[in-house]
């Protein structure tokens, strides 16, 4: 995913450069729970590694007067078949503080993964995080309202999952059109 | 007063027409105002509705069944006619169905004591404004009864907010009427109509000769509103909060009734409305010189016309209402009717009496 | 006190002003708006009345450019079938079938006298699946497919929504197969005797048809 | 008096009076009531349903139930190429199509990294924001009917028919353009579009002024919806609001300003935002007046393009395309103002393949409606379609 961007790093544009110093700040609290910066021109991100510490990142990262990354601007689910793991990729903002933004990545495993939640962190975190594991199917610890929210809630199988297989009837009705 | 001796001529001939022992005449009496309701509720009602929104609205409204839609309605009826009759079983069938009769049955008896001119009246009753706003109010009963047979959510809502909005709306009402009753020293909706008949046409009008029948008037109406459940104060049945109000489960002719009931009763206050602060069938034409215009549009005929065409503009006017304004909110319309319509009700109250005394 | 005052004030001038703006609409509905289409000079210099337009008789003119019913002018179509893969809902089917080397001069050219080597007895376009997005219409080399501006092509049975442009009849369908059939295995005959006689490796002799940017001849089920 | 015990089931006190008798006292039995709002209700703006557990007419807690347009559009964009996922973005917000479809090429063109042609960016302005006040006008027009006034919402669909009919003109369709493609137009404009546009914009500013006046004005109107759903600032920044909905609670944060994309940082617009005097800030009337004022804002900008915008002999607005879309592995977030809020795209390509790995659509009315449960507590129902009227869903959006 990232060849070709070691030198887009050297030349780093004002943006990231500000998502660099925020992550700096992030990786001198956090230390080894995140992972190396990933200073790709089109959307910087880091991902956690430490999967316990996501929500403590989080509240870091909203509350600290250095990032105030208050807008939780995007909550996507994501599907690594490869690497055989799930995951989210969060695009955070801060609104009326800095003009930084950067993107964190959560990975879990594929089977039975769980990720905490942090709808409690950014409250729109709670219907993305409901999108997710609609369309995915990790948990998420601590969510308050931990339900399916696109699909019926008795449908089977996850559609994003890339092996996703549709099932022939819902309810007597032939599924695939 | 010229058509004093002539009062109710006609209606009394009528109903003293029998033959054998069917009292015929008086079955004509009772049909006049139900073939007259049924047609200005077709005509004017619907129609006149449908296209007085249409151009307010910068559409053609009803086009297709016949020239320039007039026979839209009956295709409507047509329809209506045809559709299955639907009484839900989980519904109490006996309000189910009594519901709407109850509201038809109450605006059409309150056309007993209206006089479509002078020589016509079902019955002259002394104390026929009393009668009129008591009979109005019947139909809160129906309202409840369908609301409640219904057994659906929207319906229970929809009676709920329109027995509290009529209930409560029939004080300013009553209280502004009285202000009418006052002026005029009766209840008698045939002696308003004479007291303000006249050679001067309008001037005799309670609403120009006495300088403080507007505000009676203007409560009279906004309560008349709301009495009818017409925008802006039509959250019984408010379509984007409740779908249909009290008559969500209703279909084909049950539905039907409603709409011939509402079109009946805001005839009805319309109707009120002009007999008691604008003369009712008198001519609004004054005698000028030798121009006796009044005495030339007065008359039986002629007075059906005035009070017909009197009861037609405030109609439009509610119609011209229903389509500019929102719809105002439950507290909000309690707040209108209690902290604003009802002082202000007895404030003209306390004036026409003082008037009254000491003009 | 005051504001209970200038709240009643407020509500009854704001209800006035409404009034008359609707009323003054009501006085305007003797005036019609006309039905000009977009691309008329006098568009909006059409009269502020009543808007609307009875449908059927009445209509806005739907622009030139209007992305409506598909139309395929099957002359002009040289079955690259450019068009079927790259629709997203899949509302086109092609089938072809080769031309065979005798058959190029019958087969015809398209108008802008490109040399086909498709037979398309099959190019049937399901309108009620169609989204109108136009992909197709921007894939095609030769621009035969395209968008018409007719808007209202509704139709009792959906069945009929399907738009059949093919045009060979079963016949010809089976006559041309059987060409082809025929034409393949002489020359299959033909390359086996190459090899035999060990002149040109096995492969496909036969060029490939080059319209425009290089569209693979496909419609193998018919030949292969 | 002492209260000796109470049984929550009915209600029932058990008092000891001072003179020692023992009465019990049996309180009106009231219970909640479940009231299910939609999916097929007139203000729920499509199929939402709300599940309100209600007191009377006050509503306890509403849960939003989505999920019945849902057609998994992000599956499909794993089926497609790039090209072929623009017609589908249309049919996300089907309110303001090029709007989602400039936010899908704006990701895809970051992901290819190419330059667009100056004429073209002004067109995909002058589109976009026509479609913004056509997407407002139905906004408005059918908030005054959540509301009761029919009359404005006619008055808004006859205006937006000329928009629809400009844009049709110039891109064959009505409501589902597929007009802006990545790296340039589907078509030119046709050559009287600048008159057209000009005149459009005389035609319409006199309509808004009349439209302020029939509902924006009306103390009715004003009475229904100010003080309603007031949403503060700094919780809609958590729930992550956007657009319209955030203007509203004050927050001066437009992503054509804050995030410029296209040629948005040359031109001169206002970003308006609720001074606190008509309405409270963050209510529902803040919301529709920002709207309100968005139109002219869009105005603005539609007049300043139309005289900057270049001409070019035998332009070519598909000259730039390229041929084959396959951008090098990488991922992206684009997003771009909508007239509901930033939608936005996260775009990730693996580099071999024409079509997206992964395509998550962020929809601004998902985000925006996941506000409903707080906003909905303790509301008349009359406030709660007054509230979801103000949220202006787009139910195609939402469900995806």
């Amino acid at each position: 995913m990232d060849n070709g961007m070691e030198e887009a790093g050297n030349i780093m544009s004002a943006a990231v450069q500000e998502s660099k110093a925020a992550y700096d700040s992030i990786q001198a609290r956090f230390g080894s729970a995140v992972s190396e910066f990933d200073a790709n021109p089109t959307m910087p991100f880091f991902e956690v590694s430490d999967l316990s510490k996501w929500v403590d990142i989080a509240l870091f990262m909203r509350d600290d007067p250095r990032l105030k990354f208050n807008y939780l601007a995007c909550l996507s689910g994501m599907d690594y078949p490869e690497q055989n793991q799930l995951g989210i990729v969060c695009n955070l903002e801060s609104i009326g503080h800095h003009p930084h933004r950067i993107a964190v990545k959560v990975k879990c495993p594929r089977d039975g993964g769980a990720i905490p939640s942090v709808s409690c962190v950014w409250h729109t975190a709670n219907w993305h995080e409901r999108e997710a594991y609609d369309m995915y199917g990790m948990t998420f610890d601590g969510h308050p309202d931990h339900r399916r929210i696109l699909c019926p809630e008795d449908w089977t199988g996850f559609p994003l999952r890339k092996d996703y297989q549709v099932q022939d009837t819902y309810h007597g009705i032939k599924v695939p059109y | 007063m010229s058509q004093s001796p002539s009062l109710n001529t006609w209606s009394e001939a009528l109903s003293g027409f029998y033959i054998g022992w069917l009292p015929l005449g008086l079955l004509i009496v009772a049909a006049v105002p139900l073939i007259f309701i049924a047609l200005y509720a077709l005509t004017y009602g619907v129609y006149g509705e449908r296209k007085i929104s249409a151009f307010m609205q910068d559409r053609l409204g009803p086009m297709e069944v016949g020239k320039w839609g007039i026979l839209q309605t009956l295709a409507d009826i047509l329809k209506l006619l045809q559709k299955e009759d639907i009484v839900p079983t989980a519904a109490d069938k006996f309000l189910f169905v009594i519901g709407p009769v109850i509201m038809f049955v109450g605006s059409f008896m309150a056309f007993v004591v209206l006089p479509y001119g002078p020589a016509f009246i079902g019955a002259d009753l002394n104390v026929g404004l009393f009668y009129a706003i008591g009979i109005v109010s019947f139909e809160v009963v129906g309202i409840l009864a369908s609301g409640w047979g219904s057994n659906n959510k929207w319906a229970l809502y929809g009676a709920i907010r329109s027995v509290a909005q009529i209930v409560s709306y029939e004080i300013p009402a009553s209280i502004a009427l009285l202000c009418g009753a006052m002026m005029a020293g009766t209840l008698s909706m045939q002696q308003f109509c004479v007291l303000q008949s006249g050679p001067y046409g309008f001037i005799h009008y309670y609403l120009f000769s006495n300088p403080i029948a507007w505000l009676p008037f203007l409560i009279y109406f906004i309560a008349s509103l709301a009495e009818n459940n017409r925008a802006p104060f039509d959250i019984p049945e408010a379509e984007s909060e409740l779908v249909a109000g009290f008559f969500t489960e209703y279909s084909g002719m049950k539905f039907a009734m409603f709409f011939l009931a509402e079109y009946g009763s805001m005839f009805m206050v319309s109707a009120i409305i002009s007999i008691v602060f604008l003369g009712g069938w008198a001519s609004p034409l004054p005698n000028i010189g030798g121009f006796a215009l009044n005495e030339w549009t007065s008359g039986p005929v002629w007075g059906a016309f005035w009070i017909i065409m009197k009861a037609f503009f405030f109609i439009f006017v509610q119609m011209w209402l229903r389509w500019t304004l929102p719809r105002l909110r439950v507290d909000q319309l309690m707040f209108l009717c209690w902290k604003v319509l009802t002082p202000f009700a007895f404030i003209a109250f306390v004036l026409t009496a003082v008037w009254e005394i000491y003009k | 006190m005051s504001e209970y005052f200038s709240n009643i004030k407020t509500g009854a001038t704001t209800i006035a002003t409404g009034l008359s703006i609707t009323l003054r609409h009501f006085f305007n509905a003797v005036k019609r708006k006309g039905d000009a289409g977009i691309d008329d000079a006098d568009y909006f210099n059409q009269v502020d009345g009543l808007c609307t337009l009875q449908y059927p008789r009445e209509a806005v003119p739907t622009p030139k450019i209007g992305r409506y019913r598909l139309y395929n002018d099957i002359d002009d179509c040289i079955g690259c079938c450019q068009c079927e893969r790259a629709c997203p809902v899949e509302c086109i089917t092609i089938e072809t079938i080769k031309t065979t080397a005798d058959d190029l001069a019958v087969c015809g050219k398209t108008s802008g006298g490109q040399q086909k080597r498709m037979w398309v007895p099959v190019f049937d376009i399901d309108v009620a699946k169609c989204m109108t997005c136009g992909i197709c219409v921007s894939v095609c080399p030769t621009d035969c497919l395209v968008h018409s501006p007719v808007a209202d092509f509704s139709e009792f049975d959906v069945r009929n929504m399907v738009y059949h442009y093919g045009n060979l009849s079963k016949i010809e369908v089976e006559a041309k197969k059987k060409k082809l059939e025929e034409e393949k295995a002489a020359k299959e005959k033909a390359a086996a005797e190459a090899i035999a006689r060990g002149e040109v490796p096995a492969g496909r002799p036969a060029p490939k048809p080059k319209p425009a940017p290089g569209p693979a001849p496909v419609g193998g089920e018919a030949g292969e | 008096m002492q209260e000796l015990g109470k049984a929550e089931l009915n209600a029932t006190r058990i008092i000891r009076q001072d003179d020692n008798r023992v009465v019990i006292e049996k309180d009106l039995d009231t219970e909640y009531m479940v009231l299910s709002m939609g999916p097929q209700h007139p203000s729920t703006h499509g199929v939402l349903r709300l599940e309100c557990i209600t007191d009377g007419e006050v509503v306890v807690e509403a849960e939003p139930y989505l999920g019945y347009l849902h057609r998994c559009f992000e599956k499909y964009c794993e089926k497609l190429d790039y090209p072929s996922i623009v017609p589908y973005t249309d049919r996300m917000d089907y309110l303001a199509g090029m709007n989602t479809e400039l936010a899908y090429c704006l990701g895809v063109e970051k992901l290819l990294d190419i330059e667009i042609p100056r004429r073209v960016e002004f067109i995909r302005v002058i589109v976009s924001e026509l479609n913004r006040i056509a997407s407002h006008l139905v906004a408005i027009g059918t908030y005054g009917i959540d509301l009761g006034a029919f009359t404005p919402f006619l008055f808004c669909f006859r205006d937006r028919e000329h928009i629809l009919n400009l844009l049709e003109w110039i891109s064959g369709a009505r409501m589902l353009y597929n007009y802006i493609w990545i790296g340039g137009l589907a078509y030119d404009v046709p050559p009287d579009f600048r008159k057209r546009v000009a005149e459009f914009v005389a035609y319409f500013r006199p309509k808004a002024v009349e439209l302020q006046e029939l509902l924006t004005e009306n103390e009715i109107f004003v009475k229904r919806t100010k003080g309603v759903g007031i949403m503060p600032a700094d919780v809609a920044i958590n729930y992550a609001w956007s657009g319209p909905m955030l203007r509203g609670s004050g927050v001066k944060w437009d992503l054509r300003r804050n995030d410029p994309y296209s040629i948005y940082p040359e031109l001169d617009f206002d970003v308006p935002v609720p001074d606190g005097k008509f309405s409270d800030i963050g209510d529902s009337l803040s919301r529709h007046l920002v709207r309100a004022l968005e139109m002219t804002e869009s105005l603005k900008i539609i007049e300043q393009c139309l005289d900057r915008m270049p001409e070019v002999d035998g332009f070519n607005s598909r000259a730039l395309i390229p041929k084959k879309i396959r951008p090098k592995a990488g991922e992206v977030y684009a997003r771009a103002e909508n007239p509901r809020g930033e939608v936005g795209f996260y775009i990730v390509s693996d580099g071999k393949s024409t079509k997206p790995l992964r395509c998550k659509a962020r929809s601004s009315c998902f985000v925006n409606l996941s506000a409903m449960k707080d906003l909905s507590k303790g509301q008349l129902i009359p406030d709660l379609v007054a509230i979801i009227g103000s949220i202006d869903i787009v139910l195609g959006e939402v469900d995806r």
